[in-house]
C-alpha cells in the first residue's frame, strides 16, 4: 500500500517536473534537433542538410569548406596542383584513425571517389567527379587525380557533403553503421526518433571535440522543436523554423545564432516548355515578382533578394544591377508584346512539406495576379517532383543548398552543357556559355569578378528563372552552449561546442 | 397484441405542426449547422475579403475590426477563409457519404438478399477493404496519384464502403426474415421488387442515421488526410487545411487554427446531434416519447 | 344476491365479513391505481383495483393483454418501469402498506418475503452469470449465508423443483438449460429464502405445452407443501382453472369480476367473463358450431373511466352502462362483480351467433368426396445448416428438421400440424410453399412440382398457394398502405384496370369484417385482430385454392382468435379454400381441422381424422398432448395428467424421435429402430412400437367424447 | 470455441494474402520510384536504371511478387532501399513504440471511458448524464489533431510542464519515458473516450431494460450489484469489442497525432515509407499494420466470444 502510494506520488511528481527533469543527462551531451528523417547515413547518398549534419559530425572530407567560404585542409594537411590544372595531389595527415581503429590510407579516398563515380551507388555528387580522368595511390599518405579538363576549383569539390572519406573495407554498412573519421562517433539510429553519437577519443585535432556525446533527434513538427528548446529539452535547434526566430529571441535563457549562404529557392521555368519558352514571357514573371516583398512572406525577412545563386555577401556579387521591385504593369506589356495580352492559366508545382517553398508559391500566385496570369498551386509529394515535375513540368518551386565555390554554384545551372540546367531549366545561351567557361580558367579574381558580373546581368535578362533570394542559416540555441557558429554551408560544425 | 389505441403515424403529420414535439436534439443540430449551410452555399458572397487575398503588411494580425477572427501569416483574413472553407469541408464529407452509400447499399442489398455465393464474395472482398485501419486505406488511395480534394473525397467514400454495406446486408438479412417479404415472394414477385419496393424503403430510417454520423466521420477524416497534406490543396481554405498551416504560428497567433477548429467543432456537433435527433425521431420504439 | 346499482365502497370489506370468519389476508390491494406517463399523455393501467389473497391461497389475475394485470403484479413488487407511477390506493403486506416502507425495506422484502418468477424463463435469467450464482444470491443477500453453505442449499433448492442433476445444473449457464429446466431454476430461486408471497407473471406462457404442463404441477406442489401464497398473473383460463382457488377478472385495468375459481369460470357473472369462457376453443365442443367471440377490441383509458369500461363491446349493454362508472357489488363469500345487470343476467349466456342469425352454419360436406388430392407430400426431408467446408472442422450433418413426412391434403381439406416448438411443423409449411427447398423428397401441387416451378421462375402455380402467418404485425410492410399491400397481388395477376383493383381491395376487406375505408391505413394504425384480417384479405387476393395458417392465431387474445377462426372457417366454406392448420394448441385444431398431423422430432407420430386422434388409441405423444389440455370448471371430469420428462437431448437419430420423453418407453427398440406405423380405420394411423392392441387399451382423455358422437366420421 | 478460432484464422489468412497482393500492386501503382528517389535530383536514366537493375526493380511483377511473399513467409520483410536496412527491426521497435502508446491510451480509456458510461446510464436524463454527453460531445467534435495543437500550446508552450513531442527510451529513464508519453495518450484519450463512453451508457440502457436485471432487482439484490454484477457484464460486450478495434488502430499507427507529438511509431513510419517511395518499406508496414489490425479485431471477436458463456459453448453450433 505504502509502496504503491510511493510509486503514484513519484509518476505524478515526474509528469509534473518533466520540464526540468528532462535536463539531467551527461554533462556532455548535446542534445540537437533536425527536422526530418534521415533516409541515410551513408555520405555518398545523402541529399538532405539533416543527413549532412550527421555527415559533417562522422566523416571528414580531404579539404574542408571553413566559415569564411575559403577551401581548408582536413584530411588533407596539403596539396598541389599542375600548372595546367590537370593534376592534383594531395597529402595526407599521418595518423588519422577510422573509428574502427583502422589507420585513413590514400586507397580509402581512391575507394570512396570510385564508388561515387560508380552511377550504382546513385550520388548526386557523381556529376563532380565526371571531371577526374584518372586517380590512384601514390603511397598509403598520397593519392593523385588526373583531370580530362583544367579545373582551378577541384580542391573545392572535396569539401562537397557527399565527398566524405570512407573506410573501403566498410561501404556496405554505412547506412546504418557508418564508420568515419569525424570528431563524433556513431553509436544508434533509430529511424525517425534519434541518431546517437559519441565523443571520438582518437579525434586528429587535438582538445577537440569538447562534447562527450551528441544526440540528434528528429522533430519534424516545427512547434514541438521550440518547445522543446524552450524546456531544455533540447540545446540546439537546427536550422530553426523561420516562425520561430521572434519567440526563441524573446526568451533571455536562448540565442539565436545566424549566417547568410548562398541557399536558395527559384521560380523555374522550363525554357522549353510554352509559354515560358518565350523570353518576353519569362522576363514578364521576373518582372512582376516583388523579391523584397517575397523575401517576406516567404522567409519572413530572413534573406537577401539577390540576381542569381551569386549571394549579396560575396564580392562578386554585381551590386550595379536593380532588384526588381514588382511592375505588374510592364510585366502586363511585355505579355501583350508576347501574344498573352489577356494573360494566361498555368499549374505551378511546389514539393509537399518544404513550408518556405509553399509560400513562396503562394506568394509567385498572389504577385502574378495583377500581371494577369493565373496560377493554380498544386502541392506534390517530395518523391512525385523529383520524379514527374523537376526537369519536366513547365513551372515550379524548387531549391538548392550553397555549393563550395561560385563556379559550383552557377556554372551547373546556367551553362548550356550544365548538369542542373538540362535538368531544370534547359537553358541555352551561347553567350552565357563562353563567360562561364572563360571564368573556369580565369587567372585573377579580377577577371573572374568581372567576368560573374557579367554572368548576373545576362542571367536577370534572359531570366531563365527567378532566384528571388538566398536564405539565412538559423539556428536556435540554449545560452548554456558556447562556441557554436553557424556555417554558410549549413554544416553542424560541433568540434569547438561545449555546454555548462 | 390487440393494441386498441392505433399510435398517430409519425410521417402523416406535416414536420412544423409536430415541431413542438420533435427532438430537441434535432432542433438544436438544425439550428447549429443552419448557418453553415448558409456559408457553404454563399460563403464567397458573405466573405468581407477574398479568401486568399494576402496583404504582407497586415500578416499575422490578431481579431479585431478589420478582420474578426484576425489574419494568417500571408496576411490573408482567417473569418473569410473558414466561411469559404465551409463548402470544402462540408461537401468533403457528405460527398463521400454519398459516395460510400451509392456503392454500399446496393452490394448490401444484393449481399443480403442474394446470399450464397455472391453474397460470400461480397463480405469477404468488405472484410479485405476493411482490414485496412480507415486512414491507412485513405493515404494509400491517395499514394497512388497526386493528391486533390476530389481524391480525398473518393478515398474516403471507399473507405467507408465496407460499413454501408454491413449495415445494409444486415438489415437487409433481418427483413428478409420479415413476414412481408416472404409474402412478397408468395405472390410470385420478382427479386428487383422485393429489393426496391419491400426492403429498400425499410432501410433507409437506419440508414439515414447512419449516413449523418458517416458524414461526420468523413468530414473528420478528410479534415486529417488535408492535415497531413493529401487532401485539399493551398491555397484553398479547407479546415484541416488550414489547422495544419496554422500549426508553426499556433503560439504567435493562435486564432488561425481556433477559426476553424470551432467552425468544425461546431459542424460535427451539429451533425451528431441531428442524428441523434433523427435516431430519436425515427426509432419505432420511441414513438411519442423521447 | 347481488343488490341494485347503486354508488357503493369500491373495495369490499372482506375481512369485516362477518358471515365467514377467514383470516386476515396476506397481501390486500385496496384502490391501486397506475397509469403510464409520457409527453404526450397518461395512459391508465389501473382504476381503483382491490383483491386480497389469505394465506396459503393462490389468486389467478386475469385478463387479456392490456388489461393491466402485469402492471399490477409489477406495482406490488416497486419495480415498474417506463414511466409507470402508482396514482394511489394501498398495498397491505401482512398488514403493512408497501407504499409507505422506503425504498431499501421494499428492496429487502423482496426475493426475501416476497419472490417473484416472470413470464419469459429465457431472458430472465442472466446470461452471463451460472445458475447457480443467481440462485444463491438472495440466499446470499437476505439470509447471509456464506457462498459455500448456499451452494449446499442450492443443490437441495434445484432438487426440490425437480431437477434430477442439480450439481451440474448449478454449474451451468441459462442458455445450455431447455426452457423448462429455465423455469424450473426460477422457481428455486423464488423458493430460496422460503417467502411468504410468490408474485408469477404468466409463469408458463412462453413454454410448450407438455411443459407447461410440469411447471403448473410443480407450483401447485409447492404452494401446497410450503403453504405459500401467490399471486398468479395469466390470460390462459385453463391453467387458472388448475391451480388457483380464487380468481380476479381484469379488463381495461379495471377488476370486473371476482370469486372462487370454480364459481368464476363455471358460472361468470360479468358479461365480459361470460364471453371470456365462451370464446375458448374446448375439443369437446360441437365443431359444427361457430366459437362464440366478443366483438371490437379491448379498450384503453386515459383517465377514471366515465362508463362501464366493457359497455362498447357488451352485447347486453344499455343506455345506464354508457353513461356511468360500474361499482363492485359483492357478497359475503367475497364474490364480486362490477355490473348492475349482474343478478338480471345470471342465467343468460353469452349470445349464440348461429342462434342470433349472424352467421351460418357450417355445411356438413365432407372434403374427401371430392377427387384427387390438391397437395401430396411424398418423403419430405429437411435438414438445416449442413456444410461442405473445405475446412474439415466446419463439416456440419447439419440439423434434421423434418425427417421423412408424407401426407396428402385434399381439394376442401382442412388438415391441422399439432407439434411443440422445434417440431417441424413450420418448415413443413414453408416446404409446401416452395419457400425452402426440401433435401429430400417431393411437394407436388396439384399434380405439379412446386419447387421446380418457383425456380424455373413460374410464379403463376405459386400464387395459389398462400400463407397466413402468426405475427400480424410483422407480415404487413410498415411503410405500405393495407390497400397498397393488397394491391401488388392483383397487379401481378395482371389485373391493369386501378379502378377495378380498388373495388376488388374493397370487396376483399368487406369480405373479412373490414370497413373499405381500411384500405388507406397504415398496418400500425389497426389492432391486431384487424390486421390479421387485413392478412387474410391479402392471401385471399391472389385467388389461392390453399393457404397455409402457420399460428394464424395464436398470438391473438382468446376474444379475437374466435373471431379469425370462424372467419377462416367460413372462406373455406364459401370458396372451397385447402387449409394446413400449423398450431401448436391441440384444442385450436380440433375446432377447424378435418384431419391431424401430430408431428414430433420432425416424424409424424399420428395421422387421421381429427375425431380418431381424440379418442383412443393414441400416440403416447398424441396422449400427453391431450391430457395437458387445460380445461376450465364444469367442462367435465379432468382426466389423469401424463406429465413427460423435460427434453434432454434433441430428438434425432435411428429410433423414435419421441423415445427420450416417452412415459411408456418399451426399452432400447424404440432408440434404435423406426416405430412401425400401425393403420386403423379411416386412415387413422400411429407410429409406435407398442402394439395396437396395447394403445387402444387406454382409457380415453375426453371421455364425454368417447360415448357421445359429438364429432362426425 | 476451437473451431471457431481455427477458422477465423483461416479467414485471416485468406485476408492477408489477397491483401498482400493488393498491397503489392497499389504500390507498384504508385507514382514516382524507388530507382530515381534514390539517384536525386536531375539523375541520368543510365543511373535510374543502374539502380533498378542493382534493386531486382527490373524483374517481372510476378517474380518481384513470389520473391517478396516467400520472404514473408520465412519471417524476412525485406530490406529499405532508402534506409538500407533489414526491415523487420525498424518495424519491430516502431510498433513496440506503438503498442505502448496503445496499451496506455486504451487502460486510460477503458476505466474512464466505462466508469462514465456507466454513470450515464445509471444517472439517466439526469444532470451527470448530461455532463457525460456534453464532455463526449466535445470530445468527438473536435478533431484530434486539434486537440493536439491545443495541448501542445497549453502543455509545451505557456505551462512549460511536459515534452510535447519526440519518444524518450525507457532507458533513459521512468520520468522522460512516461513524460513524452502523456500528450500524446491524453489526445488520444480525448478521441476515444467520448465513444466508448456513450456506447457503455447506450448498451448499459439497454441492459438495465431487460428481464434479467429485473429479476435481480425482484430479488431485493442492492441497485450496486444489479448494476455491477448483473448489467456491467452483458453491458461491457460490445464495448470490448470497440475496444480492441481501437487498439488494432493506435497499433497500426494514428498518423496523425504521431506526426504532431513526432512520435516514431507505425503511423510515421508509414509516412516516411511513403514520402521516401520505400516500397518494400510501404509493403511491410501496411501489411504489418493490417495484420495487426485484423488481429485486434479477431481478438475482439475471440474476446466476445469468450466473456459471453452463450457464444463461448454454442460456438460449434453456430
Amino acid at each position: 500500500m505504502m509502496m504503491r502510494r510511493l510509486v503514484a506520488r513519484t509518476v505524478l511528481s515526474a509528469i509534473l517536473l518533466s520540464g526540468t527533469a528532462m535536463a539531467v543527462q551527461a554533462a556532455g551531451t548535446l542534445k540537437v534537433s533536425v527536422d526530418s528523417n534521415l533516409n541515410t547515413l551513408d555520405p555518398a547518398k545523402m541529399k538532405g542538410g539533416q543527413e549532412y549534419v550527421a555527415a559533417y559530425l562522422i566523416f571528414n572530407g580531404l579539404t574542408v569548406i571553413g566559415h569564411d567560404m575559403t577551401v581548408k585542409p582536413d584530411l588533407a594537411e596539403r596539396w598541389e596542383r599542375s600548372d595546367d590544372l590537370k593534376t592534383w595531389t594531395f597529402h595526407l595527415r599521418k595518423g588519422v584513425k577510422f573509428h574502427n581503429g583502422r589507420e585513413l590510407e590514400a586507397e580509402d579516398v581512391v575507394a570512396t571517389i570510385a564508388r561515387i563515380q560508380d552511377k550504382a551507388t546513385g550520388s548526386t555528387a557523381r556529376v563532380n567527379f565526371e571531371i577526374v580522368e584518372s586517380m590512384k595511390a601514390l603511397d598509403p599518405l598520397t593519392v593523385q587525380f588526373q583531370l580530362k579538363s583544367p579545373y582551378a576549383g577541384f580542391a573545392e569539390l572535396f569539401g562537397e557533403r557527399q565527398a566524405r572519406i570512407v573506410p573501403r573495407d566498410a561501404v556496405d554498412t554505412l547506412a546504418s553503421k557508418p564508420i568515419g573519421t569525424g570528431p563524433f562517433e556513431f553509436v544508434s539510429f533509430a529511424p525517425g526518433d534519434r541518431i546517437v553519437l559519441k565523443r571520438n577519443p582518437n579525434y586528429f585535432e587535438p582538445g577537440l571535440p569538447k562534447l562527450d556525446e551528441v544526440i540528434v533527434r528528429i522533430l519534424p513538427e516545427s512547434s514541438a522543436q521550440v518547445a522543446a528548446l524552450t524546456t531544455g529539452e533540447l540545446d540546439l535547434v537546427w536550422n530553426l523554423p523561420l516562425e520561430a526566430i521572434d519567440k526563441v529571441k524573446a526568451d533571455p535563457k536562448l540565442k539565436i545564432d545566424s549566417v547568410p549562404t548562398s541557399t536558395w529557392d527559384g521560380v523555374i521555368m522550363n525554357n522549353t516548355v510554352k509559354p515560358f519558352d518565350d523570353p518576353r514571357v519569362r522576363k514578364a514573371v521576373a518582372m512582376a515578382l516583388d523579391k523584397q516583398a517575397i523575401t517576406q512572406i516567404a522567409l519572413f525577412g530572413n534573406g537577401t533578394p539577390t540576381h542569381s545563386p551569386i549571394p549579396p555577401s560575396h564580392p562578386y556579387y554585381n551590386k550595379d544591377l536593380k532588384i526588381a521591385k514588382g511592375d505588374p504593369a510592364g510585366a502586363k506589356k511585355l505579355l501583350a508584346e508576347a501574344g498573352y495580352p489577356n494573360g494566361f492559366e498555368v499549374t505551378l508545382h511546389t514539393p509537399a512539406g518544404r513550408a518556405t517553398r509553399e509560400r513562396l508559391g503562394l506568394a509567385v500566385r498572389e504577385l502574378l495576379k495583377p500581371a494577369g496570369i493565373t496560377v493554380n498551386v498544386q502541392r506534390v509529394p517530395f518523391d512525385v517532383f523529383l520524379k514527374d515535375i523537376e526537369g519536366k513540368a513547365g513551372f515550379y518551386i524548387d531549391g538548392f543548398f550553397s555549393r563550395p565555390t561560385i563556379d559550383t554554384s552557377v556554372y551547373p545551372w546556367y551553362h548550356s552543357r550544365g548538369s542542373w540546367n538540362t535538368a531544370l531549366w534547359s537553358y541555352s545561351n551561347p553567350k552565357m556559355d563562353t563567360l562561364l567557361d572563360g571564368a573556369r580558367q580565369a587567372k585573377s579574381e579580377d577577371e573572374a569578378k568581372s567576368l560573374y558580373t557579367q554572368v548576373q546581368a545576362l542571367a536577370v535578362e534572359d531570366s531563365p528563372g527567378v532566384i528571388p533570394y538566398v536564405i539565412n542559416h538559423i539556428n536556435g540555441l540554449s545560452a548554456k552552449v558556447h562556441g557554436f557558429h553557424s556555417h554558410p554551408m549549413m554544416f553542424l560544425d560541433l568540434r569547438d561546442v561545449s555546454i555548462d | 397484441m390487440t393494441d386498441a389505441t392505433p399510435v398517430q403515424s409519425a410521417p402523416s403529420r406535416g414536420l412544423l405542426a409536430r415541431l413542438p414535439s420533435l427532438p430537441v436534439s434535432l432542433i438544436i443540430g438544425i439550428v447549429l449547422l443552419a448557418p453553415l449551410v448558409v456559408a457553404a452555399v454563399a460563403g464567397g458572397s458573405l466573405a468581407p475579403y477574398p479568401y486568399d487575398e494576402m496583404n504582407i503588411m497586415s500578416r499575422l494580425q490578431p481579431p479585431g475590426a478589420d478582420f474578426w477572427f484576425g489574419t494568417d501569416e500571408f496576411g490573408r483574413d482567417v473569418f473569410s477563409r473558414t466561411l469559404v472553407g465551409t463548402g470544402s469541408s462540408l461537401v468533403m464529407g457528405v460527398a463521400a457519404t454519398a459516395l460510400s452509400l451509392l456503392a454500399g447499399v446496393p452490394l448490401g442489398l444484393i449481399a443480403g438478399y442474394k446470399g450464397g455465393r455472391v453474397g460470400e464474395a461480397i463480405m469477404r472482398a468488405m472484410d479485405v477493404l476493411m482490414s485496412f485501419p480507415p486512414i491507412l486505406l485513405g493515404i494509400l488511395v491517395l499514394a497512388v496519384t497526386p493528391p486533390a480534394q476530389w481524391k480525398a473525397i473518393v478515398a474516403i467514400g471507399i473507405v467507408y464502403v465496407p460499413q454501408v454495406v454491413r449495415l445494409t446486408r444486415a438489415i437487409t438479412l433481418e427483413l428478409m426474415q420479415e413476414e412481408f417479404i416472404t409474402a412478397a415472394r408468395l405472390r410470385g414477385e420478382s427479386a428487383a421488387y422485393i429489393l426496391f419496393h419491400e426492403i429498400l424503403p425499410n432501410i433507409w430510417p437506419p440508414l439515414a442515421v447512419e449516413a449523418s454520423l458517416r458524414v461526420v466521420f468523413a468530414i473528420l477524416l478528410g479534415a486529417s488526410l488535408s492535415f497531413i497534406g493529401m487532401g485539399a490543396q493551398p491555397p484553398s481554405s479547407d479546415w484541416g487545411l488550414m489547422i495544419s498551416e496554422a500549426r508553426p504560428f499556433v503560439e504567435q497567433a493562435p486564432w488561425i487554427a481556433l477559426c476553424p477548429g470551432f467552425a468544425l467543432a461546431t459542424a460535427v456537433i451539429g451533425i451528431n446531434l441531428l442524428g441523434d435527433g433523427l435516431r430519436a425521431l425515427l426509432d419505432p420504439r420511441n414513438t411519442g416519447a423521447h | 344476491m347481488m343488490t341494485a346499482p347503486q354508488a357503493r365502497p369500491a373495495v369490499s370489506p372482506v375481512v369485516a365479513s362477518a358471515s365467514a370468519p377467514k383470516p386476515a389476508p396476506l397481501l390486500d390491494v385496496r384502490g391501486l391505481t397506475i397509469s403510464y406517463g409520457n409527453a404526450r399523455g397518461t395512459l391508465r393501467a389501473a382504476s381503483d383495483v382491490g383483491f386480497a389473497i389469505r394465506p396459503g391461497e393462490v389468486m389467478g389475475l386475469v385478463g387479456e393483454s392490456g388489461s393491466g394485470k402485469s402492471t399490477i403484479a409489477m406495482a406490488i413488487l416497486d419495480l415498474l418501469g417506463g414511466g409507470g407511477r402508482v396514482d394511489s390506493g394501498e398495498i397491505l403486506f401482512d398488514g403493512t402498506d408497501l407504499r409507505k416502507l422506503p425504498a431499501s425495506e421494499r428492496r429487502a422484502l423482496r426475493g426475501d418475503r416476497i419472490a417473484a418468477v416472470f413470464q419469459d424463463p429465457f431472458t430472465s435469467l442472466n446470461p452471463a452469470l451460472t445458475v447457480g450464482r443467481q440462485i444463491a444470491e438472495p440466499l446470499i443477500q437476505h439470509k447471509g449465508l456464506s457462498p459455500r453453505q448456499a451452494a449446499v442449499r442450492v443443490e437441495d433448492l434445484l432438487a426440490e423443483v425437480g431437477i434430477r442433476d442439480p450439481r451440474r445444473v448449478a454449474a451451468a449457464y441459462p442458455h445450455e438449460l431447455s426452457g423448462g429446466m429455465q423455469q424450473r431454476a426460477l422457481i428455486a430461486t423464488a423458493l430460496g429464502c422460503e417467502p411468504k408471497l410468490l408474485i408469477l407473471d404468466e409463469p408458463t406462457t412462453a413454454l410448450d405445452v407438455t411443459v407447461e404442463a410440469r411447471i403448473i404441477e410443480l407450483l401447485a406442489k409447492l404452494c401446497d407443501s410450503h403453504k405459500l401464497s401467490a399471486l398468479f398473473v395469466s390470460h390462459n383460463l385453463g391453467i387458472v382453472n388448475r391451480i388457483c382457488q380464487t380468481v380476479t377478472v381484469l379488463y381495461g385495468g379495471v377488476v370486473v369480476e371476482t370469486g372462487a375459481t370454480g364459481r368464476v369460470l363455471s358460472r361468470p357473472a360479468h358479461p365480459y367473463a361470460k364471453g371470456l369462457v365462451a370464446a375458448l376453443p374446448r375439443i369437446t365442443a360441437d365443431r359444427r358450431h361457430r366459437l362464440p367471440s366478443i366483438p371490437g377490441t379491448v379498450a384503453k383509458l386515459s383517465g377514471s373511466p366515465a362508463a362501464c369500461v366493457f359497455a362498447p363491446r357488451c352485447p347486453f349493454a344499455e343506455e345506464t352502462c354508457r353513461s356511468r362508472p360500474q361499482a363492485m357489488l359483492t357478497d359475503g363469500d367475497g364474490d364480486g362483480v362490477r355490473c348492475w345487470k349482474a343478478d338480471a343476467l345470471a342465467g343468460t349466456p353469452w349470445p349464440d351467433e348461429e342462434a342470433t342469425g349472424l352467421r351460418r352454419p357450417r355445411t356438413g360436406e365432407t372434403a374427401e368426396t371430392r377427387s384427387a388430392p390438391l397437395v401430396e407430400v411424398d418423403h419430405l426431408r429437411k435438414i438445416y445448416g449442413a456444410s461442405r467446408s473445405i475446412l474439415p472442422w466446419l463439416r456440419r450433418a447439419g440439423t434434421v428438421a423434418v425427417e421423412d413426412v408424407s401426407f396428402t391434403i385434399g381439394r376442401g381439406e382442412v388438415v391441422g400440424v399439432v407439434g411443440e416448438s422445434g417440431s417441424g411443423k413450420s418448415t413443413i409449411g414453408r416446404a409446401l410453399l416452395a419457400l425452402t427447398e426440401p433435401s429430400a423428397g417431393t411437394v407436388l401441387f396439384d399434380g405439379a412440382d412446386l419447387t421446380q416451378q418457383v425456380k424455373r421462375g413460374d410464379q403463376t402455380l405459386r400464387r395459389r398457394a398462400q400463407l397466413v402467418f402468426q405475427n400480424s404485425a410483422a407480415s404487413l410492410n410498415p411503410r405500405k398502405t393495407v390497400g397498397a399491400a393488397m394491391d401488388r397481388p392483383l397487379v401481378l395477376a395482371g389485373r391493369a384496370d386501378a379502378e377495378e383493383r380498388r373495388k376488388t381491395i374493397a370487396g376483399l376487406l368487406t369480405r373479412v369484417g373490414l370497413p373499405a375505408a381500411y384500405a388507406d391505413r397504415f398496418p400500425h394504425e389497426l389492432s391486431g385482430g384487424e390486421r390479421q384480417r387485413v392478412n387474410i384479405a391479402r392471401a385471399l387476393a391472389t385467388d389461392p385454392d390453399f393457404v397455409v395458417c402457420d399460428e394464424a392465431v395464436s398470438a391473438l387474445d382468446v376474444s379475437v382468435q374466435a373471431n379469425i377462426l370462424n372467419l377462416l372457417a367460413e372462406l373455406r366454406d364459401e370458396m372451397g379454400l385447402s387449409y394446413l392448420f400449423i398450431t401448436h394448441d391441440i384444442a385450436v385444431v380440433s375446432h377447424i381441422a378435418d384431419r391431424v398431423l401430430v408431428v414430433y422430432g420432425g416424424t409424424i407420430c399420428e395421422e387421421g381424422p381429427i375425431g380418431r386422434v381424440l379418442r383412443p388409441p393414441y400416440h403416447p405423444y398424441t396422449e400427453a398432448l391431450l391430457s395437458a389440455v387445460p380445461r376450465l370448471a364444469g367442462d367435465g371430469p379432468e382426466a389423469p395428467r401424463i406429465l413427460l420428462e423435460d427434453a434432454a437431448t434433441a430428438p434425432g437419430g435411428r429410433g423414435c424421435a419421441f423415445a427420450a420423453r416417452c412415459p411408456r418407453k418399451l426399452g432400447a427398440v424404440c432408440d434404435e429402430q423406426a416405430p412401425p406405423v400401425h393403420e386403423t380405420a379411416d386412415g387413422h394411423r400411429i407410429a409406435c412400437h407398442i402394439p395396437l392392441a396395447t394403445l387402444a387399451e387406454r382409457a380415453a382423455v375426453f371421455p364425454e367424447l368417447a360415448d357421445a358422437d359429438a364429432l362426425p366420421r | 470455441m476451437l473451431a471457431y478460432t481455427l477458422t477465423r484464422l483461416v479467414y485471416l489468412a485468406l485476408v492477408l494474402a489477397v491483401m498482400s497482393v493488393l498491397v503489392f500492386l497499389v504500390t507498384q501503382a504508385m507514382p514516382g520510384d524507388v530507382a530515381s528517389m534514390i539517384a536525386g535530383q536531375f539523375a541520368s536514366k543510365e543511373v535510374v536504371d543502374a539502380i533498378a537493375v542493382k534493386l531486382g526493380l527490373d524483374q517481372p511483377l510476378i517474380v518481384q511478387y513470389g520473391h517478396w511473399a516467400a520472404g514473408i513467409l520465412r519471417g524476412d520483410l525485406g530490406r529499405s532501399l532508402v534506409l538500407e536496412q533489414p526491415i523487420a527491426p525498424i518495424l519491430l521497435e516502431a510498433l513496440g513504440r506503438s503498442l505502448v502508446l496503445a496499451v496506455v491510451a486504451l487502460a486510460v480509456v477503458a476505466v474512464v471511458g466505462i466508469g462514465l458510461g456507466v454513470l450515464a446510464a445509471v444517472r439517466r436524463g439526469k444532470l451527470t448524464d448530461q455532463l457525460v454527453s456534453g464532455v463526449s460531445y466535445l470530445g468527438i467534435a473536435v478533431p484530434d489533431f486539434f486537440w493536439a495543437i491545443v495541448l501542445v500550446l497549453v502543455f509545451g508552450s505557456y505551462l512549460k510542464l511536459l515534452p510535447t513531442g519526440g519518444y524518450a527510451p525507457i532507458t533513459d529513464g521512468f520520468l522522460p519515458w512516461a513524460s513524452h508519453l502523456v500528450l500524446p495518450v491524453v489526445t488520444l484519450v480525448l478521441m476515444l473516450l467520448a465513444r466508448i463512453a456513450r456506447l457503455t451508457r447506450s448498451s448499459m440502457i439497454d441492459v438495465l431494460q431487460t428481464n434479467y436485471v429485473k429479476f435481480a432487482r425482484a430479488k431485493g439484490m442492492p441497485e450496486s450489484v444489479v448494476i455491477l454484477r448483473h448489467a456491467l457484464k452483458n453491458a461491457l460486450l460490445p464495448t470490448i469489442t470497440v475496444l480492441a478495434i481501437d487498439f488494432g488502430l493506435i497499433l497500426g499507427g494514428v498518423v496523425v497525432i504521431e506526426t504532431i507529438f513526432s512520435y516514431p511509431g507505425m503511423g510515421r513510419l508509414l509516412l516516411f515509407a511513403i514520402q521516401r517511395h520505400d516500397l518494400p518499406l510501404i509493403q511491410a508496414t501496411i501489411l504489418i499494420v493490417s495484420a495487426a489490425y485484423c488481429l485486434a479485431n479477431l481478438t475482439a471477436d475471440l474476446l466476445y466470444a469468450f466473456v459471453n458463456p452463450k457464444i463461448r459453448h454454442g460456438m460449434r453450433a453456430s
